[in-house]
């Protein structure tokens, strides 16, 4: 084994915006601020004693997820981790729906049934989030399965961190997903820590794009606090997969603001890290770009930061005044007819 | 179509084994639903039990796929496809290699309905071989009982051809997970062991029939006790009730069928008339279904019961291999008969 | 040696919470046995429910292993430590993950001694929080439900600081596998619910002693009623049983503390007194020991009930997040106390 | 995924005996023929109706498990798999108690709880076998887990084949193993069939040793079908592994000379790959090289298939002679004191 080798990565040169439709700028960055407003929100919700459960924010991972969902067609379908907030908003998920979810409320996008850890909406294409580390990979590549036997063109895209990679369930979704060739990107948020472990305490390589080649599937590993780099990938993958090249896996290189859930404060990582990484906060950063892209003027970053705002306020009043879900319904949605 | 009519132009008399009975069953619904594919170990030469056996020819490799040896990953790969409508079949060469994928199943499969607020629906059935059959603990197991706890899954257990192609068809279009668990003795595919009853081998019309799920059958008409037996035990506890008829003991013998959902009224209707319950299962007799039918017939129909309600099932052991110790532990018709003696002489 | 002094100063009228006492008894037992170790995710920070907490401080990386999210991986390495002449312990900081290395545990773990013909021994504890505690679905299994018709495991389920200590040393020193099941709100590990109840804090003595498994505890003494309940129900029965003694109910508490091997002997003992039995669980009604041992009773001892037995679970559903649902579903003291008064009005 | 590119390797040149001791080159030989006639008697036992259960044959596959075994001390430990008799008897399992076990004797060497599928020896460190296919990794790395924590100097040996490097316990078991640097050689038999299925269409990689590198630990193809090859590679990979250089995978390209179990003809095999294969049958080969080696004459030769041939009778008569178990004994073994 080597030496502890993931360290900060050297920031790629920045894309210059001018190749992207201003359109989709400012979308990124409206989901990557949404995303940004309604964890802080939840987050203090949460520690004021106000919404129930567990919650496991991604403060700081908006690059990766905005990027990757954006790059995907509305119809293709992502799967979701148990830190899938940021992944259901990006992918379109209402956020008022979303935060009723949280408050177990029969508003919620799973009518109060799913709760933080299993977030999503069909219609949007999320499948409501699986919880349980690696599950969802072969699920991912079963949805793939079924969009290239009805030759839908549509993708999927399987979210997991870096500490998923050592769960038997990842390695046999890889390996099906790369002889079937399936339309699928296995997409990594690696945030270099499994709840207080170290990526390099759990695997004796450096990256785990490196695993891509065991299974004969392309793989690479790429700066993920710009969403603009993980767009192109996802872009780049998705073509492919579409059209019947199979899958890959694309690894983003990110950070946790945070702790991994609610009562952690993340003390496990060294001070020099955190500080390194936390300058690399992907808000401040596509902000500061967009700025200095003719196209968009203070005032209009302004009026978008405002809007999400207003979102995220009516999203709390609506989760706040919906009703708990009724009893009998407890009994409802085990069995279909 | 043609293959369907020269079906249909055998004779209305014709027997056929369970594992003929299941290919008519799976053929028939791969022809009338495209969404219907089958995939698993070896399936291509028909699997561990020949219940695969042609359909690659009539149907291609793009609906009868050869799996990697990669329990967990196929099981999710058939959810994330029954998710986006399709209808899967999980062919397992054993029912005990779905021990490797049973997260997948307990924690996804039979909870993401009920989780995500009914978004989706998840039809998949899962092709079991289960229970001992001479090859040691690790492919003896009682796979029905293992899952039999579990929220969301349908359990199926038929035992005979005619009841093996009607529920296997119902459970093709049923839109939720269904494990559907054959006795290894009782497919009667070439070569392999057959359960010996007057029922193993039996009828199966040509005409289309479904078979409901959750309905038990009364096997054979009595009046002085209840036997309630499934898979293998179904046709020992036949062979006795039958033996005992000669003797002038009437025994009327149920079999569930399935057992999620579980006919319990047939059971406490039929209890009703005997006043006597034992109930017959392959499996150790901690924990399974014969357990929760005693523990649900003592407490709504207590009344009813003139004596104890008598279990016959396996010690609480694995299985072991040699021939002398396995048959020493499986329930024959010698114990079930001797709990139904005692059972009328109490 | 100083450590050990130190605790042995302390009050001997010292109350501790359930995580406390199994930390005691942990360290206690590492002391002892050098082959003794921990593994798990996330262990040397405490792991989820703190069990761990401290370890690594006293005993070093080298005893006290962060693994990686691997669970059948380093289920089947502690098997194969154990069978080496290891003594580990994992630490799950769920129990619903133990899924996930289902296969190592029932196919392996519980089957290598008996089909090697006894060559093999594999004393190994399993540290599984289980039960529902506010997080949806696929954090809320009953995990000893799951695993309850296993051959070959032994399953634990203590109630109170003092049984969590006994059982948890006895746990260590057993040559099998054992489940050890712990509510998650039983714990009281820092900034968490804890159940509540006149136990759930207690004494624990600072002389060690063991608890034999396979042995219940009648935790308070009735005549009219006896009711069977363990993990966090055994408190909600306790308190109902108490509120119950103000109103002139005398009803008789058991807590059978193991599951496998179950004292179903106290069981039968305390019916022949009070002729009248309900069983409380969490776990969902199909399947667990609750049917099993009404199954027992109705098998073995109806002839001392008066009445039908009842039984208290969660209905067969998974158990949604909703705070307002999840209440709805897991047995409250209302439903208890329900239970408890129509038996004695049947 | 590339064209189907296993085929028969090339044979790689004959390394001189001569730099080897004569016991060594014996006993090689003589374990290869006991398994070769240990395996086809049991066959003809299966096949008359006499021998109960079910049987995996690893006839074709003897110079792969006896050149691993020997290559190992007495008190290492090798784990088994359902094709487990020729590990077995190379790793020193008695034939008669072997024997007796295929039939379920009390005097078996698992005392006839095990049967065919389970067969072991603790006592010469072959540890009963487990069939689930993938099972035995982990379980070997715990093991050499513990021989590393007693400092112990053993060594573990999985055996499993090809078609088990798609199960997710194997991957958990080889990242665990590298990440720990435990004394384990993870010895694969690519016999290229799993059951009827060509591993081609389970892998979009050529070898199974490609995944080593996924763990950060050396992997090697290697010509299975010689024993002194795969000696020495196992040799190797043992001595690093004790050394506390970690695991370690080889991959052994051999082939089975009959179908996967009693009842399967094998015929799923392309006729021009079973004929070259059966080309390279290691034991005819073997014996050739022996004899021109001056140290060894036809009659010594045939003195040891002699010996092997007497042992195999005596197996069958004991096996046959010896009691079924006590049916008490069923009751005995769940759980140990
Ligand atoms: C099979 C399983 N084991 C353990 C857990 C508990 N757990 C939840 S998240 C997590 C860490 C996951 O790490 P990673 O994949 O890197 O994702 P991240 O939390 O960093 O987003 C763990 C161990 C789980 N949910 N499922
Ligand atoms: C988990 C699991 N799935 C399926 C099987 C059934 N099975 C037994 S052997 C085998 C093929 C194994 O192939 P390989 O690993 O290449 O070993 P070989 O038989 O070629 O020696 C299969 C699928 C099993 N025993 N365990
Ligand atoms: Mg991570
Ligand atoms: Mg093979």
């Amino acid at each position: 084994m080597q030496t502890l080798s993931i360290r900060l990565p050297d920031i790629p040169d920045v894309a210059p915006l001018g190749a992207y439709d201003e359109d989709l700028l400012a979308e990124i960055y409206r989901r990557m601020v949404l995303i940004r407003q309604f964890e802080l929100k939840v987050n203090e919700l949460f520690l004021g004693g106000i919404m129930p459960g567990t919650i496991h924010l991604s403060l700081g991972q908006e690059a990766s997820v905005v990027g990757a969902c954006l790059a995907l067609e509305a119809d293709d379908v992502i799967t979701l981790t148990h830190r899938g907030h940021g992944q259901a908003l990006a992918k379109g998920v209402r956020a008022d729906a979303l935060m009723a979810e949280l408050f177990g409320k029969g508003t919620g996008c799973c009518r109060g049934k799913g709760g933080s850890l299993h977030v999503g909406d069909m219609s949007v294409g999320a499948l409501p989030a699986i919880a349980i580390v690696g599950a969802s990979s072969p699920i991912a590549a079963g949805m793939a399965f079924a969009f290239k036997r009805g030759k839908t063109g549509q993708v999927a895209l399987n979210f997991f961190g870096e500490g998923t990679a050592n769960k038997g369930d990842w390695h046999e979704a890889l390996n099906l997903a790369a002889i079937w060739k399936l339309p699928v990107v296995f997409l990594c948020e690696n945030n270099l820590y499994g709840v207080s472990t170290h990526i390099t305490e759990v695997m004796a390589i450096d990256y785990v794009a490196e695993r891509a080649s065991a299974y004969g599937m392309p793989g690479g590993t790429i700066y993920g606090n710009d969403p603009i780099v993980v767009y192109e990938a996802v872009r780049t993958a998705a073509e492919r997969a579409r059209a019947g090249e199979g899958p890959a896996l694309i690894e983003c290189l990110t950070y946790r603001r945070g702790g991994h859930k609610r009562d952690d404060p993340g003390t496990y990582r060294p001070q020099e890290e955190v500080e390194a990484w936390f300058k690399t906060d992907p808000l401040p950063a596509f902000r500061e770009r967009l700025l200095q892209d003719a196209r968009f003027s203070v005032s209009e970053i302004e009026a978008l930061d405002t809007a999400v705002a207003t979102t995220i306020d009516a999203a709390v009043r609506f989760a706040l005044a919906s009703e708990s879900p009724a009893v009998a319904s407890a009994l409802e949605h085990v069995y279909a007819d | 179509m043609l293959t369907r009519r020269s079906t249909a132009a055998q004779s209305s008399e014709r027997e056929l084994t369970v594992v003929q009975a299941l290919r008519e069953a799976v053929r028939e619904e791969m022809r009338r639903d495209e969404q219907v594919f089958v995939l698993g170990e070896d399936i291509r030469i028909g699997g561990s039990f020949l219940f695969t056996l042609g359909l690659l020819d009539e149907f291609g490799p793009e609906r009868v796929l050869n799996t990697p040896i990669s329990e967990a990953g196929f099981v999710g790969l058939a959810i994330g496809a029954a998710i986006q409508g399709m209808r899967p079949i999980i062919d397992f060469q054993y029912g005990d290699f779905i021990f490797t994928a049973f997260d997948q199943i307990i924690q996804q499969c039979s909870k993401l309905r009920y989780m995500s607020g009914g978004q989706v629906r998840i039809p998949l059935v899962f092709q079991l071989p289960t229970g001992a059959s001479g090859r040691g603990a690790q492919h003896a197991n009682s796979v029905e009982t293992v899952f039999y706890s579990i929220p969301g899954l349908k359990i199926v257990t038929p035992a005979t051809p005619y009841d093996a192609k009607g529920l296997f068809k119902s459970a093709v279009r049923d839109n939720n997970p269904v494990l559907f668990c054959v006795h290894k003795h009782l497919y009667g595919s070439k070569g392999r062991q057959l359960a010996r009853s007057s029922i193993s081998r039996g009828h199966v019309p040509d005409e289309e029939y479904l078979t409901p799920l959750g309905k038990g059958d009364i096997k054979k008409r009595g009046s002085d006790i209840t036997a309630v037996a499934n898979g293998i035990m179904l046709h020992r506890t036949l062979n006795v009730a039958e033996a005992l008829e000669h003797e002038g003991l009437s025994v009327e013998v149920v079999d569930p069928r399935s057992l999620v959902p579980f006919d319990t009224e047939l059971v406490i209707d039929s209890v009703m008339r005997t006043s006597r319950l034992v109930v017959v299962e392959e499996g150790s007799e901690r924990g399974g279904w014969g357990a929760q039918l005693a523990a649900e017939i003592a407490g709504q129909a207590i009344g009813y019961l003139d004596v104890p309600i008598r279990r016959v099932a396996s010690p609480n052991v694995p299985i072991p291999f040699s021939p002398a110790l396995e048959s020493a532990v499986i329930p024959d018709e010698t114990v079930i008969r001797s709990a139904i003696l005692e059972l009328m002489e109490y």
